[in-house]
This record gives structure tokens, sequence and C-alpha cells, in this order.
């Protein structure tokens, strides 16, 4: 077999452009964040083409639709690979399908840099070439709005928390790492939903967060989701000092589809538009200027897994598919510490990135920065208007 | 003689792409006459009454009715036209009651009073109609569901009617009254073509009689002078009756 | 014909064991494997779908709990795999016996509706249950080949599919020669009448649908082995079973052959239109104009145009001349 | 935890009402033509796409995008009808209609992604997302709206086919083709035009799923398992049946999410598929006529 | 010694008693008819023997022994066979796959054993060729004429062996040289030692061929008899007969 591990490679692969395979869900349940990371591959591959290309040469993506199926996503990273034969492949969307994708990576031995497989479970299969473009993964999400609230005086703090969360990996990370840390505190867990995809209709779950009355309610949200949760809890007249809700909130479509309900609404998000970054404000101008429009959180991290691969390739000197040179792309990535739009990142042994995410929050209707302090926009509103 | 009021001419007919089923037929019929067709099973005799009431389009020939040439016409101008067919078999809307199936017949009727008096007279005639107004006529028995049918085909007193094996399943009473009536219309100057099994009773009192077979009339004459020969009883209507 | 229907199967086998060696790269392996598996989930379909014309969409249950089954026995039990599959795909028949029961009891569309609800129900129970599943998250089985390359993990699957899809052309072609297998062809038609004629309808109905689930399980049972990550989301997707539905008609229910060559059609042209098209969402489009057009063409199938046209309507009783010798018009 | 109860079972009122126009149009479908149309809630889905347009290019109420989409859908079905389903055979048309409408649904849906994008689009309405208190329990407006839209067009759809004409003809049709042509129903446009109110009872529909859910091309998924167990726990064809378990549904999955949780609610019409088939097969309102001698 | 007997069978669908505390006994190894108007309950009666229906109360007891709730496969398994008023076969397989559906016994080795390999194709071919249609071998079922099919019906029930034949209206829609057929047939098939219950309009035939009539009317047998006494009967005379 011409695929054969050890095979020689063809001279021809030597030149000619850098093929990159990429399998993204362009339909289906996560057809929307799918769509986001590759428009933020492709700002990406826009400007290292304008620079010269990788070691001189042109970059061109491979994109592949896996309709969101974990099945699709084995075949088009095993197509890129053995048959497009790529020099480097890069991540789909979702936790759900970067287990699959990276087990084809890891067997041919290619690294694997990916945008958004972020729960805890990701590296937990024993990938030894997988990385986590982002600050950090699920369940340290929340980790900064965690230290606030534990900080907030006695009297100010809040006794009673809600949780309700997609039933997915990610979402149940990132609401369950925040749920741990507070119920360690102290913090009461008085309502603890995961609702099957297939939901349709929140007001009961809201109603029963309603009748619980807790200071503090939490989404673990995809988008659809977390705009029926949020409408619920509205009509419902669900009045808690503090709502949170992973991913929703991060897109631009959110405020309008809550119709004003967005305000004072926290969520992590890796990634702010006004950051300045290396390469964020050329990032989002560039953005702009293809696809009309504001960068999203998913954008940035497609343009992140670009970023570190680039500076990987740029440090090794080399981008064959062979496993030398992926194992030297590897090994370079695991050591150092990269300059991208979310800001430095570094890699522990599993792959996961140990830096934190930030929050964020609708203030007067526009998303600020509210913690970490150092990065912050505007000031925490606590506790939240009324809905 | 009276005149012709429907009239098959050299028809080809058949379904789908398969070879025709009739192959030249031409059948004439008058006011006030009974024309009998009779024939073996899958003569073609049904698809000869389907090309008459527009249900199947020939693939050549012609149909006249009341002097006109309706080739080609749906059914429901047909029906316009004073044309009433009653199909082989079961064909009452099974799922809906006698009721809604006898006010059916009248559907391109608008006249309330003229429905009711029609309504009236076909529940004289079937007294099961009555019995079981209420009923879904898919609850009916065989014979029943039968009358239902005459009923709905009565409805728009109709000039010239197409009969398909209406004795078929029917107790010999009912057998008579649907007899009764086919010689009733015949007096009132309504035209009847009649196919009918029950290939003796029907000779009986038929004006004329056409043998089919193989889509063509083979023999055609008085039906009385039909029934007698005793070549074609033997062959056709099977042997001698026991009475 | 004879000629065509002897020769080609055997020619046909000889290629499909020579594949692995021939196909220059192992995608191509892979996608042979992955047509090969589509091909035996189909012809087991068509146990119960071409035979008594029952739609299943249900299959997709037993293909997931086949895999799930089989993953579960590995990683929980440490059950050698061979042992797992097979004890997995015997747990899923008897199952299928159960829901059989249950579900034959209604036909044609409400039976469609029925096998739709199966699949639904068994995505919630396996998503739901997540200290046995791993839920959302899935569950991770390891390789059995863990010596073997990925490449070469392909080829050895490629086998045990084809192994399968043997096995299962072997029962269709069984049942299909026995009275067992005219009275499903029976009920298909009217089941009823065939009641009446003392055909056990009932339990004819169950049987087709346990064995045609038997080997749907095990298709599912080498998938997980094979595939090495169950979700329940796509494991439950009625996509699966809709696609055993399309391979089947398109090659023609009432074919042994049938399913086979609609896999071989399906299943390459799938992964063509997604490499060709897959940037949009318009292969969806492609896909699903495939299946109207087969549906409104090719009702009965390829196959159905190579084979024995009908007779056609009018078979007359006696020659009329027969009877009429002698009888001048 | 009555409140809560009460709460649970006014939601689970409201959200039946919703269900039981989503599932008319497949129960009207399977009714009057035996046909199963898996497309329908791609068709709803579509509607909601139309009408997301008409409401913010033109910037108006998403109800004023009806008097476009009803007839639009309309039309709509009647070509569906007439050029795709009546074409189909009849010895298995249960069966071949399931796989043509599944093509439809891909297509539709393909279009839909290659039009819109796969992103998330939604209409909200400053009314939609308040609610009325009554007593403590809480009724949203939007729920309240779309359960009024569903009893008004229910109301309209059993009227037409039950009393109007029109109604007789197409039941006469789909019983029996030749004997309805003799009678002088027009078939093939009666059939075209039952098809054609299946779809209109869409767009209406979409419209009312639009103005409480976000959605996306992929959404209409979710509803197939959903919608058919409604018409089948009513009784295949039986509108008003398909009406009444459509209601109990929403009620049951209210009370069981309020109660115990949101994966239970959704198995619950799996549940009740099931009970309804081992206990009468031919659904708990419908009550049709065995066809068996 | 009768072969089946009936003890006050009743059953009523919703208002309508269709049949009601009807007990009947056949004379065994003889050609016994039933007679009755339309909608007196003879159909279901069948439906009712053969299983296809459960009767409000009765039982049915066949060679002594109670049937009453067997499934219809049990009840045709203990030799009981029957057709079907309006005709009943498989439309899309072919006549001889029709013929290999019914069975007698079924133990899982004959199930599964390939068809053509036992004498199975021979039993059918004869039994075709009794009725004249094993030409049509190949041909599928709904190609065939009304006539063909019904006797294509009555074939496939005679593979299972049956020593009961239910029919139910054999002449209706059949053309009378193929009547003479049915009747020559059911005649020697009962020389053959096979117990016959004809139901049938045609008062020709039954009085010509039946040893033993049994009446029927609203759903309870009001006469049973000879041919020759029933005829006279005032009471058949008034319920049926008297035209
Ligand atoms: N499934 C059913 N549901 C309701 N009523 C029925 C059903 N089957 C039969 N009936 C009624 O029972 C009565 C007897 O019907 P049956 O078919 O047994 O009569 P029959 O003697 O066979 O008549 P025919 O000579 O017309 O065939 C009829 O009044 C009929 O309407
Ligand atoms: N709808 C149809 N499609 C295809 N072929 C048909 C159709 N109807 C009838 N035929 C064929 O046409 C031929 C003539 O049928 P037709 O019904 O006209 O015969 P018939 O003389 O009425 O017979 P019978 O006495 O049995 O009613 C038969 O061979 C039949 O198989
Ligand atoms: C942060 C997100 C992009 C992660 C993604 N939603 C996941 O499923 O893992
Ligand atoms: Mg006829
Ligand atoms: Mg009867």
């Amino acid at each position: 077999k011409t695929d054969e591990p050890g095979a020689a490679q063809s001279p021809g692969q030597q030149q000619g452009p850098v093929k990159i395979g990429i399998s993204l869900p362009l339909t289906g349940d996560f057809s929307e964040p799918g769509k986001g990371i590759q428009e933020g591959y492709q700002v990406w591959a826009d400007q290292v083409n304008a620079r010269g290309g990788l070691l001189g040469r042109k970059v061109e993506l491979i994109f592949r639709d896996d309709a969101s199926d974990p099945n699709r996503v084995s075949s088009d990273y095993e197509s890129l690979i053995t048959q497009d034969k790529v020099n480097l492949v890069f991540g789909p969307f979702s936790s759900r399908l970067v287990i699959p994708a990276a087990k084809v990576a890891e067997s041919y031995g290619m690294l694997f840099v990916e945008p958004a497989g972020a729960a805890a479970e990701v590296f937990e299969q024993g990938f030894t070439r997988l990385f986590y473009a982002a600050p950090a993964i699920a369940s340290d999400h929340y980790n900064y709005l965690a230290d606030y609230i534990l900080k907030l005086p006695a009297d100010q703090r809040p006794k009673t928390a809600a949780y309700a969360s997609l039933d997915d990996p990610f979402a149940q990370g990132t609401a369950y790492g925040l749920r741990d840390k507070l119920a360690a505190a102290g913090v009461k867990t008085v309502v603890d939903e995961v609702y099957p995809p297939e939901t349709t209709d929140f007001a009961p779950i809201a109603a029963k967060i309603a009748a619980a009355k807790p200071d503090l309610v939490v989404g673990g949200t995809q988008f659809e989701d977390s705009v029926g949760l949020v409408r619920a809890l509205q009509e419902l007249k669900v009045q808690p000092k503090l709502a949170a809700f992973s991913t929703g909130p991060t897109l631009a479509e959110f405020p309008a589809a809550v119709k004003g309900a967005a305000e004072h609404i926290l969520s992590p998000v890796g990634w702010s538009s006004t950051a300045t970054f290396t390469g964020n404000q050329e990032m989002v101008k560039r953005y702009k200027e293809l696809f009309g429009g504001e960068a999203n959180e998913d954008a940035a991290n497609g343009y992140t897994v670009g970023q570190i691969v680039e500076a990987a390739v740029n440090a090794v000197k080399c981008v064959d598919p062979t496993k030398e040179c992926q194992d030297k792309l590897t090994q370079h990535i695991r050591q150092g510490t990269f300059d991208t739009v979310v800001g430095p990142l570094s890699f522990d042994d599993k792959g996961r990135p140990e830096q934190a995410h930030m929050i964020q929050q609708y203030v007067n209707g526009k998303v600020e920065i509210v913690l970490p302090e150092q990065a912050k926009t505007a000031s925490i509103v606590y506790p939240k208007q009324e809905w | 003689m009276s005149e012709v009021v429907l009239s098959l001419e050299d028809v080809v007919a058949g379904y789908g792409r398969a070879a025709p089923v009739l192959r030249g037929l031409t059948v004439t019929v008058r006011a006030g006459e009974v024309v009998c067709l009779v024939g073996p099973n899958g003569a073609g005799k049904s698809t000869a009454l389907k090309v008459a009431s527009g249900l199947l389009a020939p693939r050549s020939g012609r149909v006249l009715l009341a002097g006109r040439d309706v080739t080609g016409l749906p059914p429901q101008r047909l029906l316009g036209l004073g044309l009433a067919h009653v199909l082989q078999g079961h064909s009452v809307f099974r799922e809906m009651t006698v009721a809604e199936n006898v006010r059916l017949g009248g559907f391109t009727v608008r006249d309330q009073a003229r429905l009711n008096a029609r309504i009236a007279a076909v529940k004289e005639l079937f007294p099961v109609v009555g019995e079981r107004w209420g009923s879904l006529a898919g609850l009916l028995s065989g014979g029943q569901q039968k009358q239902v049918e005459f009923a709905r085909a009565l409805m728009l007193e109709p000039t010239v009617v197409l009969l398909d094996e209406p004795s078929m399943g029917l107790d010999p009473r009912n057998t008579s009254v649907v007899f009764d009536q086919i010689d009733l219309m015949r007096r009132t100057g309504v035209a009847v073509l009649l196919v009918e099994q029950n290939a003796r009773r029907a000779l009986e009192m038929a004006d004329l009689g056409c043998v089919l077979d193989l889509g063509r009339v083979h023999i055609s004459g008085p039906a009385r002078d039909l029934a007698a020969d005793p070549r074609l009883g033997r062959l056709y209507l099977g042997g001698a009756p026991s009475t | 014909m004879r000629t065509v229907s002897r020769g080609l199967p055997l020619l046909l086998a000889a290629l499909a064991v020579a594949y692995p060696w021939l196909a220059p790269n192992y995608y191509l392996v892979y996608a042979g494997a992955l047509t090969v598996m589509y091909a035996a989930m189909s012809t087991s379909w068509n146990l119960l779908g071409g035979f008594t014309g029952y739609v299943s969409l249900g299959h997709s249950a037993f293909f997931g709990l086949g895999a799930y089954g089989t993953g579960l026995l590995v990683v929980r039990l440490d059950v050698p795999w061979a042992v797992a599959l097979l004890v997995s795909a015997l747990l899923v028949t008897a199952f299928a016996v159960g829901v059989g029961i249950a579900a034959v009891r209604v036909r044609g569309a409400s039976f469609v509706i029925v096998s739709l609800a199966l699949v639904s129900m068994m995505n919630l129970i396996v998503q739901g249950w997540r200290s046995l599943t791993g839920g959302s998250t899935g569950l991770q089985v390891p390789s059995p080949f863990p010596g073997l390359h990925r490449g070469q993990t392909h080829i050895v699957f490629f086998y045990l599919f084809l192994v399968l899809l043997a096995l299962a052309l072997l029962s269709w072609w069984y049942v299909s020669r026995s009275r067992f297998g005219a009275g499903l062809r029976a009920i298909r038609e009217d089941e009823d009448k065939a009641e009446s004629l003392g055909v056990p309808t009932g339990a004819y109905k169950v049987a087709a649908f346990a064995l045609s689930a038997l080997f749907v399980a095990l298709a599912g049972g080498l998938y997980a082995l094979w595939f090495g990550s169950l979700d329940p989301i796509f494991v439950f997707s009625i996509l699966i079973a809709s696609y055993m539905v399309l391979m089947s008609l398109l090659g023609g229910v009432r074919h042994l052959y049938g399913p086979l060559l609609g896999a071989l059609i399906v299943a390459p042209a799938g992964e063509y239109f997604l490499i060709a098209l897959g940037e949009t969402q318009i292969h969806l489009t492609a896909t699903g104009l495939v299946l109207v057009l087969v549906v409104l063409f090719m009702p009965d199938g390829i196959l159905a145009r190579f084979t024995r046209r009908r007779a056609g309507p009018s078979i007359p009783d006696e020659s009329a001349d027969q009877r009429l010798q002698g009888v001048a018009p | 935890m009555v409140s809560l109860l009460l709460q649970g079972l006014a939601l689970g009122v409201l959200t039946g009402g919703l269900y039981a126009l989503l599932a008319s149009g497949l129960s009207l479908y399977f009714g009057v033509m035996r046909v199963v149309m898996v497309a329908h809630p791609a068709f709803l889905f579509l509607a909601a796409y139309l009408t997301y347009t008409v409401h913010t290019t033109l910037g108006v109420d998403p109800f004023l995008a009806l008097p476009l989409t009803v007839p639009l859908f309309f039309a709509l079905g009647v070509a569906v009808q007439r050029l795709l389903i009546a074409r189909l055979a009849p010895d298995n048309l249960a069966m071949m209609s399931v796989l043509l409408t599944f093509g439809i649904a891909l297509t539709i849906e393909g279009l839909l992604g290659t039009f819109y994008t796969g992103s998330y689009k939604s209409v909200s309405m400053e009314y939609a997302t308040r609610s009325l208190s009554l007593g403590g329990v809480h009724l949203p407006y939007d729920k309240i709206i779309a359960f009024a839209v569903a009893g008004l067009t229910l109301a309209v759809l059993f009227a037409v086919l039950v009393k109007s004409r029109f109604g007789q003809a197409l039941r006469a049709t789909i019983q029996h083709r030749e004997a309805a042509r003799l009678v002088g129903i027009r078939t093939e446009r009666v059939a075209g035009y039952g098809f054609g109110v299946g779809l209109a009872t869409a767009a209406v529909g979409g419209t009312v799923l639009a103005l409480i859910t976000p959605f996306f091309p992929a959404s209409h998924w979710v509803w197939i398992g959903k919608l058919m167990a409604i018409i089948v726990v009513g009784g295949l064809g039986s509108v008003v049946g398909a009406a009444l378990a459509a209601v109990l549904l929403g009620v049951v999955e209210g009370v069981v999410l309020v109660t115990v949780d949101a994966t239970w609610a959704t198995m619950m019409f799996y549940v009740f598929l099931f009970l309804t088939l081992l206990a009468r097969p031919q659904g708990f309102f419908g009550g049709r006529l065995a066809h068996r001698f | 010694m009768s072969s089946l007997r009936t003890e006050g069978l009743t059953k009523a669908f919703g208002g309508v008693q269709a049949v009601s505390d009807a007990s009947v006994e056949l004379l065994d190894g003889k050609i016994n008819g039933l007679i009755g108007p339309n909608g007196s309950g003879k159909t279901t009666f069948f439906n009712i023997v053969t299983g296809m229906i459960r009767p409000d109360s009765g039982r049915v007891l066949y060679r002594g022994r109670d049937i009453t709730r067997h499934s219809p496969h049990r009840i045709a398994h203990a030799g009981i066979g029957r057709t079907f008023q309006l005709c009943r076969i498989f439309p899309r397989l072919t006549v001889l796959e029709n013929m290999l559906v019914a069975v007698r016994r079924t133990r899982l080795r004959e199930l599964l054993a390939g068809l053509r390999d036992t004498g199975e194709v021979e039993r059918a071919r004869h039994w075709l060729r009794r009725m004249g249609i094993e030409h049509l071998e190949e041909a599928e079922a709904r190609d065939l004429s009304y006539g063909q099919q019904k006797l294509l019906e009555l074939a496939a029930v005679l593979m299972a062996e049956p020593d009961l034949v239910l029919l139910d209206e054999p002449a209706g829609g059949v053309n009378p040289a193929l009547i003479d057929r049915i009747v020559a047939l059911v005649r020697d098939l009962n020389a053959e030692g096979r117990t016959f219950l004809v139901v049938e309009h045609n008062m020709d035939m039954v009085m010509g061929m039946c040893d033993h009539v049994i009446v029927f009317d609203r759903g309870a047998p009001i006469a049973a008899g000879p041919p020759a006494v029933i005829r006279e009967d005032p009471r058949v005379l008034e319920a049926y007969l008297g035209v």
C-alpha cells in the first residue's frame, strides 16, 4: 500500500501546496459552530498565504462535511490522510466528534490540534498527539466565576443554585465544573437537571427551577437550549441573582433570540474581540473583510489552531505527513508556549491547555469581559437586574 | 326504432402498456332498450363499461353519448349527460355512512329539495338503505352494500345506465328487485347496458344480447334467440339448469 | 440468465476476497469494509422487509444494541471480543423477540412508526443511563487487535464483514426456498388470508424479525470493535436503517442480491458525494433526490428490470375459438 | 409541590395544543390518503424559515407571513401530491411514501442549509417572552398564542373535512377512487387539495414554532418521533384523535418533566405508543373499521 | 356423526345482531348448503368457525373438540379450509407460489426444507391440473381472470388437505360454464370424502348439488333439511325464496 506506515513519501509531496485536511460539522446539530470554525480556518489560511505560505508553500484547506456524525468524521480523516495524503490535519468541532477523529489521526501518527474538544473525556483516551487550542478545558471554564462567587461577603453570597444541563459532554462539563466547586464551598444545589438533545420545550424545566427559587441559575448549554431556557425562565418569572450559560450567549444571534433578556447574563469565553493578543486585531479585521459581520469565539478557536501549527512548522522546518516530521511537530508543541489570539497557550502532557477562560457579561446590551480583573472591560454586575 | 343513446364504435382499449383488452368492440344501445353483454371471465366486459363511462380512455375508436362524441371525456362530464355506472364488486365508500354514500350520488346536484325527493325514492326502492341509514357502509353485508350502490347510482335519474354484474352476491329476492328495476327503467325510456354472469336470466329480459370474447363481439342478436341457441347454451351458459 | 445467475456470484465473490489486496490505499480498504458492512446489514434487513413487506426503521436499534452490548461486555466485563460479539447478538435477538411480539401486531404505516419509536427509545435509554453506558460521552472500545496497525485492522474487518455478508445471503437464500419463506411472502401479500391457510403469521413474523435482528446486531458488534467509539445519538440513528432500506429498495427487495447491489451503489456513491460536494449542504439534497427518484421510477429495484417480465394481463380462460368452433357468428 | 404540579399541568395543556396543531397535518395525510409523511416536520421548518425571512426583511409581525405562506404551502402540497405521491403504486403506498417523503425531507434540509446556512435563526417578539399569571401559575403568552392558533386551525380543519362538500369528496376519493369519479368528483384535483390542506397546516404550525423556538436546518429530526407517536396513540388517520392524544401527551410530558426528568418525559411518548399498541392497536380515539373481511 | 357443530353462537357488531344463537350441525361427508338473505350472517358464521372473529358467546365443536377460541391457523391445521366471498389470492406471487403457502402441520424441519426438494411442488401441480389451470403455473396471480382466480383460491385451500371445506359464494361472478366445472369438482372432492359447506345465492346450484341445506335468517338457522324439503318449507319461502 502506498500509505503503509513507513512507506517512503513520493518526492511530489515535498513540493506543491501544503494540504491541510479538515472535517467539520457543516450540517446537522453542530453546523452553527462548525461554520464558525471553518471561517476561522479560512481567515488563517488567507493570512498565511498572504505571508507567503508555510515554509514557502501555499496552504490549501480541504474541507469535508461530517454532518455532525462521528462515523463520518472517521471516514473523512481516513480518506484525507490515506487518499488525499494531506500534510496536516486540523480538528473538527465538538468533543463528540473530536474523540473519533483523534483516534484516526493518532493511529496514522498525525499531529492533531483541535479547536473544540473541551470535555475532560477527550484527554482521557491516551491520545499522544492531541492538543486543545483554547485556554481551558470544559470543567475549568467557570473557574474565575467560581472564585468570584466564593470571595463575595457572606451576606451577598448565593446560598442556593440550580443547574440545568444539556446531555452533552462539553455542556455538562462546564456546568459541573462550577457545581462541584460551589457545592464544596457550601452553596446548596437545589435543582440538577439533565435534558436530552431532543428537548424542545423548556418551560417545565424552568417551572422546576422557579419552584426552588435559587439564587444562582447555571445552564450547561449549547445554543438552541440556552435560548429556550432563558426565555422560559423569563416567562416563568424566575429571578436569580446571577445567571450563567455556556456557549449560547457568546454567539452573535443570542441577544436578538432572547429579546432583551440577555442583560447581565454571564458566560465563559475563551476569546475577546477587543483583546490585543498576537494577531487578534488583524484576525478580526480580515474576518470582517472576508465574511462581513463580527468574528466569534468559534472562528477564533479555528484561527488559534492555525497559529499554533504554523509556529510549530516554522520552528521544526517540516510539514510532511511522515512520522518523523509529525513527531517533531508534536514534540515542539508539547514543550513550547504559543502566542495566539486567545493569549499565550501551553499544554500539559495530555494535551490540555493550562490557561483559563474569561467570563463575559452583557452590560447595557454590550458584551463585556468582567472577569478576571486584569482582562476586564467592565465591572461585573451583581445581582443581575430582573427579567 | 328509437334513437341510439350510447354507442361504442370500433373501440380498442387496455391498461398501461399491456396488450389491448378490447380489440375493436362495437356496441349500440337505444333508448328504452336493455342490451346484455355476456362472456367468459376476462373477456373485457367490465373494460367496455369503463370506456363507456369515461373511466378509461380508449386507444382508438369512438364513444358516442346522446349523439355527441364523448371519447376521452372524464366521467363527471358524462354524468351530466345522464350516464350512471355501477361498478363490479363492491364500491361503496366503506368508511362513510350509508347516508353519506347516497348523498354523494347527488354530488353534482345543488338543489336540496330535489335531492331529498330522490333520497326518499331510493329508500323506498331499497328498504335496507333506510334501515341502515346511519351505519358505516363498509360494515354492511355484501348484498346490502350492493343495494347502497344502486341507490347511489339512481340518485341522478340517469338516462343511460351501465350495470356491471348487478346480481352478483344478491339473494334471490334482491336479484328480482334489481331485475324489476331494470325493467322499470326500460319502460321509462332509459337505456341499459347490462353485464351479467347470470346469463340465462339476463337474456330472458334483455332486448339484445352480445357475446363478448377476447375483446370483440362474437355473436349478437335478439336476446331470446341467443338464449335458445343450443350450442351457445352449452358453451357459454353452462349445462341445462335442473329446472 | 442461468449462467449469469451462477457465474456472476462466483466472480463477485472472488473479486471481493481479493479486494483488499487490489485496493491502492487503506482508505479504499476502509471504504470497502464499510460497503460490505452495509451490504450485510441490508441483506439482513431484507430478511424481514423483503419477505414480509414490513418496513423497519427500527433496525438501527438492533445495530446500536449489538454495538453497545459488545462494547460493554468487552469494556466492563473484560469478556474476549468474539464471545462478547456472540453473547450480545444473542441478547439482542432475545430482545427482538420481545419487541417483535408487540410490534408486529400492527401493520403497514403503524409498524414503520413503531419501529421508528424503538430507535428513539433506545437512544434515550442508552444516553440517559450514563453510569452504565457512558451516556453522551460515548463508549470507547479497545481494539481487539492491538498488534495491528490501522490499515491492517481494516483488512481484518473487511473479511469479518464479508463472512457476515455470506451468512446473511445464505440465510436469505435458505429461507426463500423453504415453506417458511413462502409463508412470509404470503404475509406480505395478504396476512389474513395466509392465516386462514394455516400459516401461523404471528410466529413467522417474529421469527423473521428476530433473525433479521440477529445479523444486524452482529454487524453492530463488529462495528463497535472496529470503529472503537460509540456515540448513542449516531449509533441509534434512523439514518442507519434508512440506508438499509434505501439499499435494499434500490437493488430490489425481492431478490437475493438486491440489497447487496444496492449497497455496492449507495455506499460508494455516498462517500463520493461527500467528497465532491462536502463543502456545502447540497449533498443532503443530492441524496434526498436520489431517494425520491428511486422510489418514483424504480420501486421494484434495479434487479427487477433484469429478471422475468410479468406475463402481463389478459390470460384468457380458454381459447375462445375452441369454444366457438362450429358456431357461426 | 402542588403548585409545581399545577404549573406543569397548565404548561402541558398549552404545549399539547401546539402538538395538536403540528400533528394535524400528519394525521390528515394518513387518514385520507394512507401516506406517512416523514417530511411534515421539514415543511414546518421550511415555513419557519420563510416566516423568518418575511419578519426580518419586512419587519412585520410573524403572523403577517401567514397570508403568504398558507397559500404557498397549499400550492406546494398540491404539487407534491400531483407530481410525486400520485405516482406511487397503490400496492404498498405506506412503505413507499415513507421513503419518498424521507427523500423530500433530506432535500428540504439540504436546501435550507444552502440558502440559510447552518446557523440558528429565531424570531422573537416582545409579547412572546412575557406571561400571564393566574394564582401563582404562569402561562407564557407565546404558548397561549400557540394554543389559540392551534385551536382555531383545528376547528377550521375539522369543519372543512367533516362538513364541507370538499371534505366529503376527499373522503370518497380516498375510499374508492373509481366510484368517486363516477359520482362526479374530480378525484385528482381533490386528492391534491387534500394534501394541500395538510401542508397549509404546516405553514401555520411553522409560524408558531418560529415564534417559540430557535431553529436550524436539521431541527426537524427531533419532531418526527414525537409527532408520529401522537398520531398512533390518537388512532392513525383520526384528526380528532390526534388532537386529543396531543393534549394528553403534552400534559403527561409536562407533569413528568416537573416531577421526574426530561429524559423520562420524552420517553413517555414512546411508552404511550407501545402501551397503545398492546392495548388497542388501532389507537385510542380513532377506532377504525377493521379491514379484514 | 357430525364433524362440525355449533352451539348457540352469537355475535353482535355494535347494534347489529349479525349471528344470534346459531346452533348448526353439518352432515359429515356430504355437501351442505347454507342459504339466507343478504345480511343474514352467513359470512360472519364462516368467520367465527374459522377463528377470524370471536363470538360473543356459544361454542364451535369440530370432531367433538371445542375450537371456539383457537387462532385461524390452528383451525386450518385441524382440517378446516375456507374461501372468501370476494376471492382472495396473493396477487404478486406466482400461481405455483400461491399453492405452496398452505400448511396443514408445521414441524420445524418441514418448514425449513427446500420446497422444491419435497413432494410439495408435485402435489401443487396435481391440484392445478384438476382445476385445469396448470398451464398458468408461472403467471403472477393478479394476471389471472376472475374465474381463474377463484379456481386458484380453491386449489390453494385444497393443498392443506382439509377435511371440511367452507366455500363462500363460489359461483359469484363466475361465468356459467365455469360454474358447471366448479360443481363437478365439488362433487368429485366430496366423493373422495371431504365435507363441504357452501354459501350460495345461485339456487340452481344449491338445490342441484347439496345433500343438506341450512337456511339462515337474521343470524339464526330457521330450517335445515334435504333440498326438496327446504324448497317447499313455508318459512324459507317467506324469508328467502318467496318472490
Ligand atoms: N365487521 C363488521 N362490523 C359491523 N357489522 C358487521 C360486520 N360484519 C358484518 N356485519 C353485519 O352483520 C350482518 C351479517 O353480515 P354477513 O356478512 O355475515 O351477511 P351475509 O349473510 O354473508 O350476507 P351476504 O349474502 O350479503 O354476503 C350484516 O348486517 C352486516 O352489516
Ligand atoms: N385495472 C386493470 N389493470 C390491468 N389490467 C386489467 C385491469 N382491469 C382488468 N384488467 C385485465 O383486463 C382483462 C379484461 O378484464 P375485464 O375486467 O374487462 O373482464 P370481464 O369480462 O369483466 O371479466 P369478469 O367476468 O371476470 O368480470 C383481464 O385480463 C384483466 O386482467
Ligand atoms: C468551547 C467549545 C467550542 C467546545 C465545544 N462546544 C465542545 O463540545 O467541546
Ligand atoms: Mg367484469
Ligand atoms: Mg356474505
